[in-house]
C-alpha cells in the first residue's frame, strides 16, 4: 500500500469521480438543501465531517469485517457518526444547528457516504480513506455550493443570504444582493434545481472534453 | 460492375410518397391560429403585438442557437420546418396580452432550450414546449403573469397608440388600475375563498362571452374563433377528433354535476368551457403530435386526463386556472398510456397472442 | 488466530454485528448523557429568545417559561406563558396555527391584558420562497403591523387584507398566505378573550 | 379523398392510404405483345423457395417450352424455355434485387424459329383428379404472378389436402400505376373464369370469390359478363385502397374472416390466388403449356407511351422499355428505375435485368414522382399508426430499430409487418420505415444464420477433439497391445530359455 | 438507557445469524454470466486470445483480465455482444474489422501437404496428401490457425463474399 497516489485521490474526489457531478449521487440532499450557497456550505461540511470519520472508521474495522454483513456494520456506523455529529451540533453550536438541523439528519441517507466505505475505505489505508473522505467531502461542498448559489442567484437574486449567521458576522461581507432583480420562483423550488443541476452537468462535460483536446493536442508534437 | 458500387445507393420500397410533409403540418396549425390572433391583436392592440412578435422572435433565436451549440447539420432544414414559430405563436397566445418584453424572451428560452433541445429536438421532448415555457413563467414570475387587462373595445380609456404601446411592452411600468380587470375564473376563485357564494359574486363578475368580451390571454379570449380554426384542423386532417372533444368531455361533465349539486360552490359547465385557455388546449396543446399518445384510445384517455385535472385544479388548487399544469401531468403519463394502448395488431389478440383458429372454418 | 478462516463461520456475523451494534448504541448513550444538559439549556434559551422577541423589553421580570397554564382549544393544548411584573399579570404570550397556501403557518403572539397585541412572528412556515415568505420579519415590516391591534381596532369586519376591505396590506402575488396570518391573529385574540378568565388563573 | 373517406376518417376505420393510383392511361391501352427478342436471361430463382437446378448443357439446342431446370426441393418451380434456341451460356447476372447483386441464370440466344415442343394439352380438365392438376401445374412452373411467386401448385395441393371451401381470387391490383391484372380481365375474362374453375376443381372449395377495386368498372364488368353462368364464382367489387390486394386484408374484406398471426389462410378454409395466375393455370392445364410469358405494365412519369406488354420471362428490362416506346428524352430526369408497383416493387440498378415471373411493372419515375427527400425527425405524429393495415406501431418499432434493439422491435409486432409502405407513404417527416423494417428483419435473419453456424461449429470442434481423442487412444492401445506381444514373447523367451537352461542343467544334473 | 443498548445489541445480533444463514443456503455456485458469454462466442478453441479454449477466455473477460476485443473470428459482432451483455463500452473504431473474413485457398500454389487440415479446429480443410486442399466455406470460423502452416502461402484470408441469400438490406442513414 506504499503506492498510494494521494494526488489522484484528492483530483478524483473534487473533479473526476465528483459524488455530484460524476457519480450523481447524493441527490436527495442535494436537491432539498440548494436553496442557497449558504445552506449548501453548510450542508457540504456537516458532510465532510461524516465522510471522514466513516472512512477513517471503516478503514480501521475492514479486515475485521467480513462480507455477508458488512452493510449493516457500515450502515449502523454511519448513522451512530451522523446522530453523534447531530446531538453535538445541538449542544454547542446551537446557532449553526437551527439553520441545518434539519439537514443533519439526511445525511444517514446519503449514498455518497456508504459509497465511498464499500468502494474505498473497504479496500484502503487509515490515511488514504481519510484523503479520499475529504477529498470526496470537498468535492460534494464545491458542488452544494456551486448549485446553491445558481439558483440562489436566478431565484432570489441575491448570493451568500444569511451567511453570516453560519459563519459568523466577519463574514457578511459575502451577501449580495443583485438590485432591481425579483428572481425566478421556479429555480428556488424542486424543478428548479433538476433544471440548474442539468446545465451545470452539460457544463462539466464540455469542459472535460475541452481539457482532453488540450491534452491530446499537446500530447501529439511530443509523441511526434 | 462490381456489387459494390451498386449497393451503395440501396433505398428501400415505397417509391411514393402521399405528399405530407412536417413544414405543411406547421404551416396548417398555424393557418389555423391566425383568425384568433388578428382578433388578439384588434382587442388587445399594439402591446399584444409586440409580445407575439417578439414571442415568436424568440424561439426562432434559440432554436439557431442550440442547433449552433449542437453543432447539428441540419440547422436550416430543421429551422424551416416551422415547430419553433409554433411553439412560439402557442406560447405567445397564451400570455397576459400586455406581459412585458422579457417575459417573451425568457418564455422563449425556457420553450426552446429547456422545454425542447434538452430533451434532443423536435420529436424528442416529453412535455408540450409552450406549456413548460407557461407553467415556468408563472411560477417563476406570478405578478406579471397574473396581470390581465381588459380588452380595450371594453375598457373606458383609449387605445394606446403605437409610440406608448412600445412603452408599455419595453418599460413593464405597472398597467393603471382602470385597465386592468381579473379573469372569470380569478375572480371566483378569489370570491369563493372570502367565502362569498358564487351566485353572489358572479353578478359582479365579468361576463361570460364567446367572442372574447372578457379579460384572459391574448389569443385564448374568442373561444368562437379557436374552434374555428379546430375545426379547419379536423377537416384537413391535421388532427382527430378524440383529444379535443376528450377534453371538453373531460372538464364539461364534471363541472356539470358539481354545478348542479352546488351552484353556489362550482361554476357552471359553461363558465368553464369558454374560460382561460380550455378552447386553445383543447384543439391546438392536447393534439401536439409529440407529446400526446399514438393511438386514439389513448388520445382519449389523455384528452380525459386533462380535462380531469382542469376541472380539479381549477375547482380546488391554489390557482384558478390550471390547462397548463394538467397538459403537463398527461404529457408525463403519455408513455404509460402508449405502451398500455396499442392497436390490435392484425390476426393476433389484444394480448399479442395469435387468434386462434376457428375448429370447423 | 487466522481472520479469514474464521469470517466464514455461521457464529462469526452475529458476533460481530452484535459488538458493533452494542458499541454504537453505547456511544449513543454517552454522547446523549453528555449533549443532553446543554441541548435543553439551548432549547429553552432559544423558546426563550423568541418570547421576548414578541414581548417588549421590560414588560416582564419573571421566569415566564415556568408560568404557564395549558388550556384546551379545538382538541389541542395551547401552552399559554405569562408575562408579570410583580405580581401583576402584564401580558400572556401563545402559539397559534392557520393553514397557509402550503401548510400549516405556526404564529406566536403576545397579548396584553387589554386584548391588544404586543407582537406577532412567524415561527414556522412552508410558504413559497420569496412570495410568502415574507411574513418573516427578517424579510419584511409586514408583521409588525398586528402591533397594537385589538378585537375592536379595527373593527372585526376590517380584519383582513385590502383586497378583502381589511386594513392590512397583502403582498403582490400572494394573497393567501397573509389572510391566513391575519386569520391566525385574529384568532387568537378571539381565544384569549374567550377565556380570558382561565388564563389569568381568576376562574381557578 | 371523397366525402365518404372523411367520414370513415372521422370513425377511426381508415387503415391503408388512397394513393393517387395512377393507372390511366396506361390501363386503357390496348395490349401489346412484344416480339422475341435476341436474348432472354433467365435466373434459376425466380421464385420463392430453393433455386431450379439446370438440366440442359451450352450449346444445346431447345425448343419452345423444354424444360432447361428443374424444381429442387419441396417449395421451387422449373424454368421452362421460353423461345427456341441454344443455350448461350450459364453465368450470374444483375438480379431483378434491390441489393443489385448477381445470381446465376441461363441465357438463351433466340433462333427466331420459335418452334414449340408437342404440347400435352387436356380437353376435359374436371374429369382430372385434383392431385394431377396439382402435378401439372408444378411442371408447368406456374407460381404466383401477384409479385411474391411462390409455387402455385404447392397451394393447390395444399388447399386440396386442408379442405379448403373458399377459394378467393385476388383481382385488388391495389398499387398504383400497375394495370396489368385490369388489362387481363377486360380482354382474357372468360378464360380467367375457366381457369378459376380449374382451380375450385384442383383445391376442392365450393366457391370462388373474386375481389375487384372499385377503380376498375371496366374490368368489374366484363368479369361479371364472364362470370354470369358461372354459379360457383362470385364477383366481388370491393373499395379501392391500399393495401386492397394484401391477401389477409382482402380476405377479411370479402369473407369477414382473420387470418390468425403466424398461420395461413388454409387455416380459416381459404386459399388466395392472382387473377393472372388463374390464366397461367388454364394454359398449362387446357394447352399443356408452361409458364413463359407474362403481361407486364410500364409506366411512370419517364415512359413515352405507358401501357401493358406481354413478354417472354427472361427479356431484359432495357428492350421491354424500347418496345413500349422508350424513355423520354431518352432517360433525362430519370430518377428511380423500379421493378414491380411504387409501394413494394424494388429500385433496379440499371435497366439491363430480366423480366421474371413475378414482374408486375417496368416503372420509370421522374425526381417529382419519388418525391425522394432528407428525412426529418419524427415528430411522433401517429399517421404511420393510423395506416398500417396491420395495427403496427410504426414509429416505435422504427426507434427501436435505430438504436439497434431488434428483439424489443419484434417484440411489438416486427415480424407481423408485411413491408406494405403504406407507413413511409403517409410520414411526414418522410423516414425509410420500410427500409427500417426490411433491414432489422435481414438482421434478425443474419443472426439466427451467424447462431446455426456457431452451434455447427461448436459441433465439429467437438467431433474433432473426439476424433484426436480417439485416435491417441487407439494409438497407445495399439502400443499397449504391441508392448504386451513383445512382453510376452519376451516372457514366452525367457520362459524357454529358462526352461532350456533348466533341462540342460537337469540334463546335467542326471547325467 | 440499558434498554436500548440491549435491545440494539441482541438485534445485531439476530441480524447476523439471519444473514450467516442466509450466505451458507443462498450461495449461488459458478457465474451463470460466464455460461451466457460461452454461448455467444465461435467455440472452435482456436487459441488466438492465448486462453485455453473459449471458456478460458469467457472467464478472463468476465474477471476482467481480458479486454472485450480479444476474440479476433468473433469480430465486431461479438465484442459489441459482449460488451452489451457486460454494461462495457468499448471502442469499436480501434478494431480492424472490415467484416469476417475466411481462409482459401489458391489452388497453383497448393502443394497437398496436408498441414493445414491438421491444426484446423473445425475440419474445415478437406483434401489428402498430394492433393489440392479446399475449405469448406460454410464450416470455416475464420481463426486464421491455418494460415502460418502453410509452407507455400497457399492460404489467404478473403472476406466472405456476399451472396443474395446473405444480403441485408442496410439501416437507413440517421436523420
Amino acid at each position: 500500500m506504499s503506492d498510494i497516489q494521494y494526488g489522484r485521490i484528492i483530483k478524483d474526489g473534487l473533479w473526476e469521480q465528483n459524488v455530484v457531478f460524476a457519480q450523481m449521487l447524493a441527490l436527495c440532499p442535494l436537491m432539498a438543501v440548494t436553496t442557497s450557497g449558504t445552506n449548501g456550505l453548510g450542508m457540504g461540511l456537516a458532510s465532510t465531517a461524516v465522510l471522514v470519520c466513516a472512512n477513517v472508521l471503516v478503514s480501521l474495522i475492514r479486515k475485521v469485517v467480513s462480507a455477508q454483513v458488512r452493510i449493516p456494520v457500515f450502515i449502523v456506523l454511519i448513522a451512530t457518526l451522523v446522530t453523534i455529529v447531530d446531538l453535538a451540533m445541538n449542544a454547542w453550536l446551537h446557532e449553526l444547528y437551527k439553520v441545518l438541523g434539519l439537514f443533519i439528519a439526511l445525511i444517514v441517507v446519503n449514498c455518497a457516504i456508504l459509497g465511498r466505505s464499500e468502494s474505498f475505505a473497504v479496500k484502503n489505508g487509515v490515511a488514504a480513506s481519510a484523503v479520499d473522505g475529504l477529498a470526496m467531502g470537498l468535492g460534494f461542498t464545491g458542488a452544494l455550493v456551486l448549485l446553491g448559489l445558481v439558483r440562489e442567484f436566478l431565484g432570489a437574486g441575491t448570493l451568500f443570504a444569511q451567511a453570516s449567521q453560519l459563519l459568523g458576522p466577519s463574514f457578511a461581507f459575502l451577501e449580495v444582493q443583485v438590485p432591481g432583480y425579483g428572481g425566478a420562483l421556479l429555480m428556488i423550488l424542486p424543478p428548479g434545481a433538476f433544471a440548474a443541476l442539468g446545465f451545470l452537468l452539460a457544463g462539466k462535460r464540455i469542459i472535460d472534453r475541452k481539457l482532453a483536446e488540450r491534452e491530446a493536442a499537446s500530447a501529439e508534437p511530443a509523441a511526434a | 460492375m462490381t456489387p459494390a458500387t451498386l449497393t451503395a445507393q440501396t433505398v428501400a420500397s415505397p417509391h411514393a410518397h402521399g405528399g405530407n410533409s412536417v413544414s405543411r403540418t406547421m404551416f396548417r396549425v398555424q393557418l389555423a391560429l391566425l383568425p384568433a390572433t388578428l382578433y388578439g391583436f384588434w382587442l388587445y392592440g399594439w402591446p399584444a403585438f409586440f409580445l407575439w412578435a417578439l414571442t415568436i422572435l424568440s424561439c426562432v433565436a434559440f432554436e439557431v442557437l442550440s442547433l449552433k451549440l449542437m453543432g447539428t447539420p441540419r440547422v436550416k432544414a430543421t429551422l424551416f420546418d416551422g415547430s419553433a414559430v409554433l411553439t412560439g405563436w402557442l406560447l405567445a397566445m397564451t400570455l397576459p396580452p400586455w406581459a412585458p418584453w422579457w417575459v417573451a424572451v425568457v418564455g422563449g428560452f425556457i420553450a426552446i432550450v429547456i422545454g425542447k433541445q434538452v430533451f434532443g429536438g423536435l420529436g424528442q421532448n416529453v412535455f408540450n414546449p409552450a406549456m413548460v415555457a407557461r407553467v415556468a413563467l408563472l411560477v417563476s414570475f406570478p405578478l406579471p403573469l397574473t396581470l390581465w387587462v381588459a380588452p380595450l373595445p371594453m375598457s373606458t380609456l383609449p387605445t394606446p397608440d403605437f409610440v406608448s404601446s412600445l412603452r408599455i411592452f419595453l418599460t413593464s411600468l405597472p398597467v393603471p388600475d382602470a385597465m386592468t380587470s381579473a379573469t372569470l375564473l380569478g375572480h371566483a376563485k378569489t370570491e369563493l375563498a372570502r367565502g362569498i357564494d358564487l351566485a353572489t359574486a358572479l353578478h359582479a363578475g365579468p361576463d361570460l362571452s364567446w367572442i372574447g368580451m372578457r379579460a384572459g390571454s391574448f389569443g385564448e379570449s374568442a373561444a368562437i374563433l379557436i374552434l374555428c380554426g379546430g375545426l379547419y384542423l379536423l377537416i384537413t386532417r391535421v388532427i382527430t377528433w378524440h383529444a379535443p372533444l376528450a377534453v371538453l368531455a373531460g372538464v364539461a361533465i364534471p363541472a356539470a354535476i358539481a354545478h348542479a349539486v352546488d351552484p353556489g360552490r362550482f361554476l357552471s359547465a359553461e363558465a368553464h368551457l369558454l374560460s382561460g385557455a380550455l378552447m386553445l388546449g383543447a384543439f391546438f396543446i392536447a393534439t401536439d403530435y409529440v407529446t400526446s399518445p399514438n393511438t386514439t384510445t389513448g388520445q382519449i384517455i389523455f384528452g380525459l386526463g386533462i380535462g380531469l385535472l382542469t376541472w380539479v385544479i381549477r375547482s380546488f388548487g391554489g390557482y384558478p386556472e390550471g390547462v397548463a399544469f394538467a397538459v403537463l401531468l398527461m404529457n408525463a403519463m403519455t408513455p404509460v398510456i402508449d405502451r398500455f394502448c396499442k392497436p390490435r395488431i392484425l390476426g393476433r389478440d389484444r394480448k399479442g397472442k395469435p387468434l386462434d383458429i376457428p375448429e370447423n372454418a | 488466530m487466522n481472520l479469514d478462516t474464521l469470517r466464514d463461520k455461521l457464529g462469526y456475523q452475529p458476533l460481530l454485528l452484535g459488538i458493533v451494534a452494542l458499541l454504537a448504541s453505547g456511544a449513543l448513550a454517552v454522547v446523549s448523557d453528555a449533549t443532553a444538559p446543554a441541548i435543553a439549556a439551548a432549547e429553552a434559551k432559544d423558546l426563550r429568545d423568541s418570547l421576548s422577541d414578541v414581548l417588549p423589553a421590560g414588560l416582564a421580570d419573571n421566569d415566564f417559561l415556568k408560568d404557564t397554564v395549558e388550556l384546551d382549544r379545538d382538541g389541542k393544548t395551547v401552552t399559554i406563558y405569562r408575562a408579570r411584573q410583580g405580581e401583576a399579570l402584564k401580558a400572556v404570550l401563545f402559539k397559534v396555527a392557520e393553514r397557509g397556501y402550503s401548510g400549516e403557518i405556526q404564529v406566536l403572539m403576545a397579548v396584553d391584558m387589554d386584548g391588544r397585541t404586543l407582537g406577532v412572528r412567524v415561527l414556522k412556515h412552508t410558504e413559497t420562497p420569496g412570495l410568502g415568505d415574507k411574513i418573516e420579519v427578517k424579510k419584511d415590516n409586514w408583521v409588525l403591523s398586528f402591533n397594537g391591534k385589538s378585537l375592536l381596532d379595527p373593527t372585526p369586519e376590517r380584519w383582513g387584507v385590502k383586497k378583502d376591505n381589511g386594513v392590512f396590506d397583502q403582498f403582490a402575488g400572494a394573497t393567501i398566505t397573509p389572510r391566513a396570518v391575519v386569520k391566525a391573529v385574529k384568532g387568537g385574540l378571539e381565544f384569549f378573550t374567550a377565556h380570558k378568565a382561565e388564563i389569568t388563573g381568576q376562574a381557578a | 379523398m371523397g366525402f365518404m373517406n372523411l367520414f370513415k376518417h372521422f370513425l377511426g376505420d381508415d387503415w391503408g392510404v388512397h394513393p393517387d393510383d395512377r393507372k390511366r392511361p396506361a390501363a386503357d391501352r390496348p395490349l401489346r405483345v412484344m416480339p422475341v427478342p435476341e436474348k432472354l436471361y433467365l435466373p434459376l430463382q425466380q421464385h420463392l423457395g430453393g433455386p431450379a437446378r439446370p438440366v440442359v448443357l451450352v450449346g444445346q439446342q431447345v425448343k419452345k417450352g423444354e424444360l432447361i431446370a428443374e424444381a429442387q426441393g419441396m417449395i421451387s418451380a422449373p424454368i421452362h424455355a421460353p423461345t427456341s434456341g441454344t443455350i448461350a451460356a450459364v453465368t450470374d447476372i444483375t438480379a431483378p434485387h434491390p441489393s443489385g447483386l448477381t445470381l446465376p441464370a441461363i441465357i438463351l440466344a433466340a433462333d427466331g424459329r420459335d418452334e414449340w415442343i408437342d404440347c400435352q394439352g387436356c380437353a376435359d380438365p374436371f374429369a382430372l383428379d385434383p392431385v394431377e392438376i396439382g402435378k401439372r401445374v408444378a411442371a408447368a412452373g406456374v407460381v404466383g404472378l401477384g409479385g411474391a411467386a411462390f409455387p402455385s401448385a404447392v397451394k393447390l395441393t395444399g388447399a386440396a389436402r386442408s379442405k379448403v371451401k373458399t377459394l378467393v381470387i385476388n383481382g385488388g391490383e391495389c398499387e398504383p400505376y400497375l394495370s396489368c391484372d385490369d388489362r387481363q380481365m377486360r380482354d382474357r375474362a372468360a378464360d380467367i373464369v375457366d381457369g378459376i374453375r380449374i382451380m375450385l376443381h384442383a383445391t376442392g372449395a365450393r366457391e370462388a370469390l373474386v375481389g375487384i377495386e372499385d377503380n376498375k368498372p371496366e374490368a368489374i364488368a366484363a368479369m361479371q359478363a364472364a362470370a354470369a353462368a358461372v354459379a360457383e364464382v362470385h364477383i366481388r367489387p370491393v373499395p379501392a385502397r391500399y393495401p386492397m390486394g394484401s391477401e389477409k386484408q382482402l380476405v377479411q374484406v370479402l369473407t369477414g374472416k382473420e387470418v390468425a398471426a403466424e398461420s395461413r389462410t388454409f387455416d380459416i378454409g381459404i386459399v388466395v390466388h392472382n387473377v393472372g395466375t388463374a390464366l397461367a393455370v388454364r394454359a398449362a392445364i387446357r394447352d399443356g403449356r408452361p409458364l413463359i410469358s407474362r403481361v407486364v405494365t410500364v409506366n411512370g412519369n419517364c415512359a413515352n407511351d405507358p401501357g401493358n406488354v406481354e413478354v417472354l420471362v427472361g427479356t431484359l428490362a432495357e428492350e421491354v422499355i424500347a418496345f413500349a416506346g422508350g424513355l423520354k428524352g431518352d432517360g433525362i430526369g430519370l430518377a428511380r428505375r423500379v421493378m414491380g408497383g411504387p409501394m413494394m416493387g424494388m429500385q433496379i440498378p440499371h435497366w439491363r435485368v430480366p423480366v421474371v415471373k413475378g414482374t408486375s411493372g417496368i416503372l420509370a419515375f421522374d425526381a417529382q414522382e419519388v418525391a425522394a427527400q432528407e428525412p426529418d425527425p419524427c415528430i411522433r405524429c401517429g399517421s404511420c399508426v393510423k395506416a398500417c393495415p396491420m395495427g403496427l406501431l410504426p414509429l416505435e418499432m422504427s426507434a427501436r430499430i435505430r438504436n439497434s434493439a431488434y428483439d424489443e422491435a419484434v417484440g411489438i409486432g416486427l415480424k407481423d409487418c408485411i413491408a406494405c409502405g403504406c407507413c413511409a407513404y403517409v410520414c411526414p417527416s418522410k423516414i425509410p420505415l420500410v427500409q427500417y423494417f426490411v433491414h432489422a428483419k435481414g438482421e434478425l435473419a443474419a443472426q439466427d444464420r451467424n447462431k446455426l453456424r456457431n452451434d455447427a461449429t461448436k459441433k465439429l470442434a467437438q467431433q474433432r477433439q473426439e476424433r484426436l481423442d480417439r485416435e491417441a487412444r487407439e494409438k497407445a492401445e495399439a502400443a499397449a497391445k504391441r508392448k504386451a506381444e513383445r512382453e510376452a514373447a519376451a516372457a514366452a523367451k525367457a520362459a524357454a530359455e529358462a526352461a532350456a537352461k533348466q533341462a540342460t542343467e537337469t540334463e546335467g544334473e542326471s547325467a | 438507557m440499558i434498554a436500548a443498548i440491549l435491545s440494539l445489541t441482541v438485534l445485531g445480533a439476530i441480524l447476523g445469524i439471519a444473514l450467516g444463514i442466509a450466505n451458507k443456503f443462498l450461495k449461488v455456485e459458478g457465474n451463470p454470466i460466464v455460461d451466457e458469454l460461452v454461448d455467444l462466442m465461435p467455440g472452435s478453441n482456436c487459441g488466438q486470445c492465448g486462453y485455453p479454449g473459449c471458456v478460458g477466455a469467457a472467464e478472463a473477460i468476465v474477471a476482467g483480465t481480458a479486454p472485450a476485443t480479444c476474440c479476433p473470428p468473433g469480430g465486431k459482432a461479438l465484442v459489441s455482444a459482449i460488451a452489451a451483455k457486460l454494461g462495457l463500452t468499448v471502442d469499436l473504431s480501434a478494431l480492424g474489422d472490415d467484416g469476417p473474413k475466411i481462409a482459401t485457398v489458391a489452388e497453383e500454389l497448393c502443394i497437398g501437404c496436408c498441414r493445414c487440415a491438421r491444426v484446423c479446429p473445425t475440419d474445415a480443410i478437406l483434401g489428402g496428401p498430394k492433393q489440392i486442399h479446399n475449405v469448406f466455406r460454410e464450416a470455416c470460423t475464420g481463426c486464421e490457425a491455418c494460415i502460418e502452416k502453410c509452407p507455400t502461402e497457399a492460404l489467404v484470408m478473403k472476406p466472405v463474399p456476399v451472396t443474395l441469400q446473405h444480403w441485408v438490406m442496410p439501416k437507413p442513414r440517421l436523420a
